[in-house]
C-alpha cells in the first residue's frame, strides 16, 4: 500500500495505461505543456511525448467529437474536461454519437472513450462551475459512470476504465485532488467497474454515499457513531452500473437508509436509489428512505450561502435520526 | 418611392414567403464543369463503366424505395440522395479503398458506393434483421465499417469532429490514409464545423471536409441561412479550399483526387464546397414552396446521369444496348432487393438489447 | 369548447399571446415560412410578420444564445426547437445562461424565455431522434418543465408560459400534434402552471402519467376496468414545478402505484415521483410503486423493435395487476 | 540533417514545453498604435482625466483585491485584468451610455467602467450582502444591469451568442442602440462564436464582437490554440473587421468610435480583434512558465496608464501633483471600498432561496 494524493492515483492509473497500450493518449485543455489545470497529467508530456498528451483548444464539442472518431477507428482516448460544467458544451458528442454509434450501425463500431475531469462544485466558483452532472449522464442508455471517492478506488477503476470497451464517464473533483488515501500497489490493480463498497459497518442504518459526499456521510457517521448510531457507509464508487444488491443486502440488515447525493434533487442518484430501494426491499423498511442532497437552488459564490447550500454532517445526521425515529 | 415604415424591421433574409419581394431565393450557383476527358483523367473505360453502373444504382435504389415507403413498407424519415450521385461515385473513385468516408443522413449513395449491397440496404430500410445495420439504423444510419464507410448520421453537424478523428487516427498510425466527410449547406451553421476547422488545421489534420451544397436546407435556401459564399469560411483558418461542380462527375472526380493526393502528401486538411441539387423534397413530407419547378428543371437537364450516358455514347465508349443491359442488370438488382427485403425476417425481441455493448452480458438498468 | 388538434391549441396559444404582447416573438428553424416543420406556426408568418416569426439557420446554441439574450434584455422569446433532441447543442444555454443569470446577477436580470418543441420518440427516427429530455431538465435548479398530453392543457399551459418571467420549457410531441381535443373557448383561457389534474378517478391504484404516456395509460385503465380495475390517471402536466400533493392524495385513496413515464429508468421522472411517494406516503402504501419506462437502451429504427422498445398498455396493465397483487 | 523518427507526430503546436525547439511561443504582437491627439479624437481635458482615473481605478482595485485574496479575505477564482484597461476605458468612452456591454470572466475593469462602485466591487468580492451581484455572483458575475453592463460570464464563449441577443432586442425596439461582447482570444475556439457570427451578419444586428486577445489562453499562447490570424475570421462571414493596438488607450477610443457609428448607422456587426496583453497570472494559481519575463517586461514599458499619464504630462495637460491627487483619491476610494467589503455583513441564508425566480413565492423541489 502506498499513500497517494488522488491526483496522484489518477495519474499512476494514467500513465499505466498508457505504457501498458500504445493506443491510449490523452487530450484537453491544459494537459500536456501546463501539466494540467490541477496536475492530473503532471510528467505525462515528457514521459509520452507530443503525440500522445495533446493540447486542445477550448472547443470541448469539437475535441470531444474528435475523441470519438478516433475510438471509433481504435484508438483509446482519455478526454479531459477542465470541468464536466463545462462539457455540456459536448454533450451532443456524448449522449447522441460515443453512446450511440455502436447501437445505430448494428455493432459494427465500438467506441472505447473515457470523458473525465472533475465534476460538481469545487468551493465558491459560483452557479455555472458548480453542478453535478453523474446522474445526468448516468440517466442515457449507454454510458458507464463512475465518481470515486477515494484515491485507491480511483485508480483501480479508472484502469478499468480506460480498458473498457465502452464510453465510459469518469468523475472526480477539485477539492479531492489534494486528498490522500492507501491505494494498493499490487501490480496491475483492478477494480471492476460497478461493484460498489461497504466501506463501513453498521446495523441502525444504511448510509449511501459517494464521491464527496463519501467524506460527508463519513463525518456524520463518526459523530453519530459517539451517539451510540451504528452507520453503515456504502459507497456505490460507479453510479452506473449501479451495485443495487449490495445495498439492498444492508437495507434488510439495517432497514433504513440514508442516501446522500451532491446533485440537486429531482431525478438524481438519490431519487433512483430511493425508487429502487423502495421497490426491492419494500418490505424490509421501517421508515422511509431519506435523501440529502443540494438544494434546488443555484450554486451561489458568498462563502455564507455556499456553506448553507453544500450537503453538511449535520444534515445527515438529522436524516439519519429521522429515519431512526429519534426525532 | 413609398418611405420604409418601421414595420419593416426583419432579421432572416426573406425568400418565397416574402409578399414584397416575391422572387424565390434561388439555391446555388454551379461552378463549371471541368473539360477534360476520361483520358486526361487516367480514367478507363470499365472505369467509366463502373460509374455509371454505381450512380445508376443509387437512382433506382432510391426511386425504388420511395415507392416502397409510399407503399407503407417501412416508416420513419427518407432522406433521398437523387441528383447528387455523381458526388458520391466521383469521389469514392477518386479515394483510395483504406480512406474513411462518413455522411449525414442522405447516406444511401455512400453506402452504396461503399459496398453495402442493395439488398442490405433495402433491408435497412425496412428494419429487418438482414439489413446492414440489422435494422437498427434505419434510412439514416446505413454503415459498412469493414470497407471504412463509417456512417451516416442525424444530428446536422454531428459527424464533423469526428471526422477529425478519424483523421487524427490516421496521422497517429501513420497509416497513409486519409479521411473525407460530407455534410450538407444547413451543416455549415453549426459550431462544430468551425471547432473542427481550427483543430483540423491546428493539428495538420489527413482530412477533407466537403460541404454538398444542394441549395437548401430542408426549405431554406442556402443564402436564407448562411451569409457569404460558403467555400470562403475556409479563409478564416488559412485552409486549403476548392468549388467543385457537383452536377457533373468528372469535374468531382478530378478535383477530388487532386485534393486527396495533397491531403496524403502534405497532412493538412482542405475545405471543400461541391454544387450540386437535390431532386426530391428534404424528406417524404415536404411540399416543396421553397423552390420553383423551373428550378429543378434547369438541374434535372443537366442530370450526372444522363450526361455521363450521353459523354458514353457520344464517345462511343459504349452502344446504347450495352448501357441498356446495365441498366436492367441494376434494375433487377433492385427489384431483388425489394423482394429480399420485404422476405427477410424483421430481428428478434432480443436483439433489441443486443449491440448497446460490446461485452456479451452487459448491465442494464431497470 | 371546440374541438381543436394538439397543433392547432399551441398555435392558437401563440397566436393569442403575441397578439396580446408586442414584444413575444417566434424563432426556430423552419417556423416562418416554411409555417413550422409541423405546422404548428403556421400562418403566424402571415399574420405577424417577418419581425416576429423568424426563420434560424440550423445553430442551436447560437440561436438559444440569442433568444436569452433577448430575454434578457426585455423580450419574451419562444425558441422552437426543431426537437428537444437537438436542443442537446444547446444544453448549455439553457443549463447554464437561462437558468443562472438571474440568479448569478443577485436578480438584477430576468429570463422570460419559452423553449419548445416536440420531445422524446416520433415512431422509428432511430436512436438520436427519441430521447425524453424533460427528467433531464427538470433536474436543474430555475427551470419550469411542462410536457402535456392534451390539446386543451397545451393551449391553458402554453399561455401560461410564455406570460411566465422565468424561463419555461414547453415540450410536445410529433405524434400528438395531429391528435385532437376539447380546447375551452374561454377568452384568455389560462392553466397555471404546477397543477397537476385527475383525468380519471378510481379507488384501485393511482395512475401518474403524463404527455404521450398519458394515453398508453388511458388505454391499459380501459382495459383494466373490463376487469373490474379502476384507475385513478393523474397527469402531472407540468413535470416541474410537480403537483406533489394531489399524487399523495390520491395514493391515500388507492394505496398503490404505477408510474409511466417515456424517459429511460435511471433518475426519470418516476424515479423522483417513486421516491417522492415512499417519503410522503409511507403508511399508506400496500404495495411497492412500480414504473413502466423505456428500457436503458437505445431507440431502435426496425418497428419490431420500436414496438418492444415503446411503453405499451400492457406493461403499464402487468404493473398494475402486480401491485395489486393480481399476479 | 537527422531524419524525421516516427515518434515526432505530433498534433498540437508547441511551446514553452517543447524540448526540441525550446522558445517560447509568443503571445500576440501589436499593431501600430494611433498618432491622433487627443484633439484629433475629440477628447476635452476633463475627459482625458476622468479616463486617466477610470483606468487607474481599476489598477489599484484589482492590485488591492489580490491582496485581499492572498489574505484569504475570499475565495473562488480572480482574473485580473491588469493589462488590459484601456480596452475597457476606451470602450466605454467610445460608446453610448445607452449601449450595451457583456464580457467574459475577467470582468472587473469592465464593471468599475460601468457604474459599480469600488464599494459594491470590493463586497462581491467579499461574498457580501452589499455586493454588487448581492455576493452571489462573485469576482466572474459582476454585473450592473441599470448601466447596462450586463455581467462577466464563466463559461468561455457562452455569452457571444447572448450578445446577438442585446443587438436583436436593439433592432426589433429600434432604439438605436448598439451593443458590444468582449471575450478572449480562447473564446475564438468556440462554436457559439461561429454560429454567432453567422446569425448577426446574416441578420444584420447592429453588434460588435471583439477579441481581447492578450496572447494566451491560460497556459497556451494564441497560435497554439488558434489559427490564422484571429481578425481574418470576420473574412469567412463577409464581416466587417479590425485590428487594434489594445495597450493606447487613444488607439482604442479612435477605432471603437469609429466602429459604433458605423454600426450605428448600418446596423452591420463588426468583428475587433484588440490585441492586449495581461500582466498576472491567469488566475491565482499560475505558475506562469508559458511566457518569458522579457517579454511581460516588453509591455509593461509601454503599460497604457503609464502611456497616457506620460501624454497628459508631455502635452502639459495636467500637472504631477493635480495626477498625484488623482491617485490619492483613488487610493483611498479602494481602501475605502476594502473596509466597506470587511465590515459589510454576508448574505442571510434566507438569500440562497432568493433571486432564483422574480415571483415572490417560488416553487423549490426537496
Ligand atoms: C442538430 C440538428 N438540428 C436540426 C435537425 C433537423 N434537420 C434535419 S435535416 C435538416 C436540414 C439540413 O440541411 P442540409 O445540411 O443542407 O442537408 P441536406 O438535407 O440538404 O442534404 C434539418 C434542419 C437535425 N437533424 N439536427
Ligand atoms: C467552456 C469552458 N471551457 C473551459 C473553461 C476553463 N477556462 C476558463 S478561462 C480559460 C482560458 C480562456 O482564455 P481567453 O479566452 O484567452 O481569456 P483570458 O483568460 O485570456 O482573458 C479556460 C480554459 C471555461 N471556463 N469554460
Ligand atoms: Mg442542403
Ligand atoms: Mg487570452
Amino acid at each position: 500500500m502506498a499513500e497517494l494524493q488522488f491526483r496522484e492515483a489518477l495519474k499512476h492509473a494514467i500513465d499505466e495505461e498508457m505504457d501498458r497500450d500504445e493506443r491510449v493518449f490523452i487530450m484537453g485543455e491544459e494537459v500536456a505543456e501546463y501539466n494540467g489545470a490541477y496536475k492530473v497529467t503532471e510528467g505525462l508530456l515528457d514521459k509520452y511525448g507530443f503525440k500522445r498528451v495533446i493540447d486542445t483548444p477550448i472547443s470541448e464539442l469539437g475535441f470531444a467529437g474528435l475523441g470519438v472518431g478516433a475510438a471509433m477507428r481504435g484508438l483509446r482516448p482519455i478526454v479531459e474536461f477542465m470541468t464536466f460544467n463545462f462539457a455540456v458544451l459536448a454533450a451532443d458528442q456524448i449522449i447522441n454519437h460515443a453512446t450511440k454509434v455502436k447501437y445505430m450501425t448494428g455493432g459494427q463500431i465500438d467506441c472505447p472513450i473515457v470523458f473525465r475531469g472533475p465534476n460538481a462544485s469545487a468551493g465558491q466558483l459560483g452557479a455555472t462551475h458548480s453542478v453535478s452532472y453523474d446522474s445526468m449522464y448516468a440517466h442515457f442508455p449507454g454510458l458507464k459512470v463512475i465518481y470515486p471517492s477515494e484515491p485507491g478506488d480511483a485508480k483501480g477503476l479508472l484502469k478499468s476504465a480506460i480498458r473498457d470497451d465502452n464510453p465510459v464517464i469518469f468523475m472526480e473533483s477539485e477539492q479531492m485532488y489534494g486528498m490522500k488515501g492507501e491505494v494498493s500497489d499490487a501490480e496491475d490493480f483492478i477494480i471492476p467497474i460497478g461493484k460498489g463498497k461497504i466501506k463501513r459497518e453498521g446495523s441502525d442504518v444504511t448510509v449511501v454515499a459517494h464521491g464527496k459526499m463519501y467524506h460527508v456521510a463519513v463525518q456524520a457517521a463518526n459523530q453519530l457513531a459517539k451517539d451510540g448510531i451504528e452507520c453503515e457507509i456504502i459507497d456505490p464508487r460507479t453510479v452506473k452500473p449501479l451495485d443495487l444488491p449490495l445495498i439492498i443486502e444492508s437495507i434488510k440488515k439495517t432497514n433504513r437508509c440514508v442516501l446522500v447525493d451532491e446533485a440537486h434533487p429531482f431525478g438524481g442518484l438519490a431519487a433512483e436509489i430511493g425508487f429502487l430501494i423502495q421497490r426491492e426491499a419494500f418490505d424490509y423498511l421501517d421508515a422511509p428512505v431519506q435523501r440529502v442532497c443540494l438544494p434546488d437552488v443555484n450554486a451561489p459564490f458568498s462563502k455564507k450561502l455556499f456553506d448553507a447550500w453544500f450537503p453538511s454532517p449535520k444534515q445527515v445526521i438529522d436524516a439519519v435520526n429521522q429515519v431512526t425515529y429519534r426525532t | 418611392m413609398a418611405k420604409k415604415k418601421k414595420e419593416e424591421i426583419r432579421f432572416a433574409p426573406t425568400g418565397i414567403g416574402d409578399v414584397n419581394e416575391g422572387a424565390v431565393q434561388k439555391g446555388v450557383d454551379l461552378p463549371d464543369a471541368t473539360d477534360k476527358t476520361h483520358k486526361d483523367l487516367g480514367l478507363s473505360e470499365e472505369q467509366l463503366l463502373a460509374m455509371f453502373e454505381q450512380m445508376y444504382l443509387q437512382r433506382r435504389f432510391e426511386e425504388r424505395s420511395m415507392q416502397q415507403y409510399q407503399k407503407g413498407k417501412f416508416g420513419g424519415f427518407l432522406h433521398l440522395y437523387i441528383g447528387q450521385e455523381a458526388i458520391s461515385t466521383g469521389t469514392t473513385f477518386a479515394l483510395d479503398d483504406e480512406d474513411d468516408i462518413i455522411t449525414a443522413y442522405r447516406d444511401h449513395g455512400w453506402g452504396l458506393c461503399r459496398g453495402i449491397s442493395a439488398k442490405a440496404g433495402m433491408a435497412e430500410l425496412f428494419g429487418k434483421a438482414t439489413g446492414s445495420s440489422r435494422g437498427k439504423g434505419g434510412s439514416m444510419h446505413f454503415a459498412n465499417a469493414e470497407k471504412k464507410f463509417w456512417g451516416g448520421y442525424g444530428i446536422v453537424g454531428g459527424h464533423i469532429p469526428i471526422n477529425a478523428g478519424f483523421a487524427f487516427a490516421n496521422k497517429y498510425n501513420a497509416n497513409g490514409n486519409i479521411s473525407a466527410c460530407f455534410f450538407g449547406d444547413g451543416a455549415v451553421d453549426q459550431g462544430a464545423l468551425h471547432e473542427t476547422l481550427n483543430l483540423a488545421q491546428l493539428w495538420k489534420l489527413p482530412a477533407i471536409f466537403v460541404v454538398e451544397n444542394n441549395g437548401y436546407s430542408m426549405g431554406t435556401a442556402a443564402a436564407r441561412h448562411t451569409v457569404a459564399e460558403i467555400v470562403d469560411r475556409a479563409k478564416g483558418y488559412n485552409m486549403k479550399s476548392a468549388v467543385i461542380n457537383g452536377m457533373d462527375l468528372f469535374s468531382v472526380y478530378e478535383k477530388m483526387k487532386e485534393i486527396a493526393d495533397d491531403v496524403r502528401e502534405n497532412s493538412e486538411p482542405w475545405f471543400v464546397e461541391i454544387r450540386t441539387y437535390r431532386y426530391r423534397g428534404h424528406s417524404m413530407s415536404d411540399p416543396q414552396k421553397y423552390r420553383t419547378k423551373e428550378e429543378l428543371e434547369e438541374y434535372q437537364k443537366i442530370d450526372p446521369i444522363q450526361r455521363l450516358k450521353t459523354y458514353l455514347l457520344e464517345n462511343e465508349l459504349a452502344k446504347e444496348d450495352q448501357l441498356k443491359e446495365i441498366e436492367d442488370k441494376v434494375e433487377q438488382e433492385v427489384l431483388d432487393a425489394v423482394e429480399f427485403a420485404d422476405e427477410s425476417p424483421f430481428p428478434e425481441e432480443k436483439e433489441l438489447y443486443e449491440d448497446m455493448f460490446v461485452e456479451d452480458d452487459p448491465y442494464f438498468h431497470v
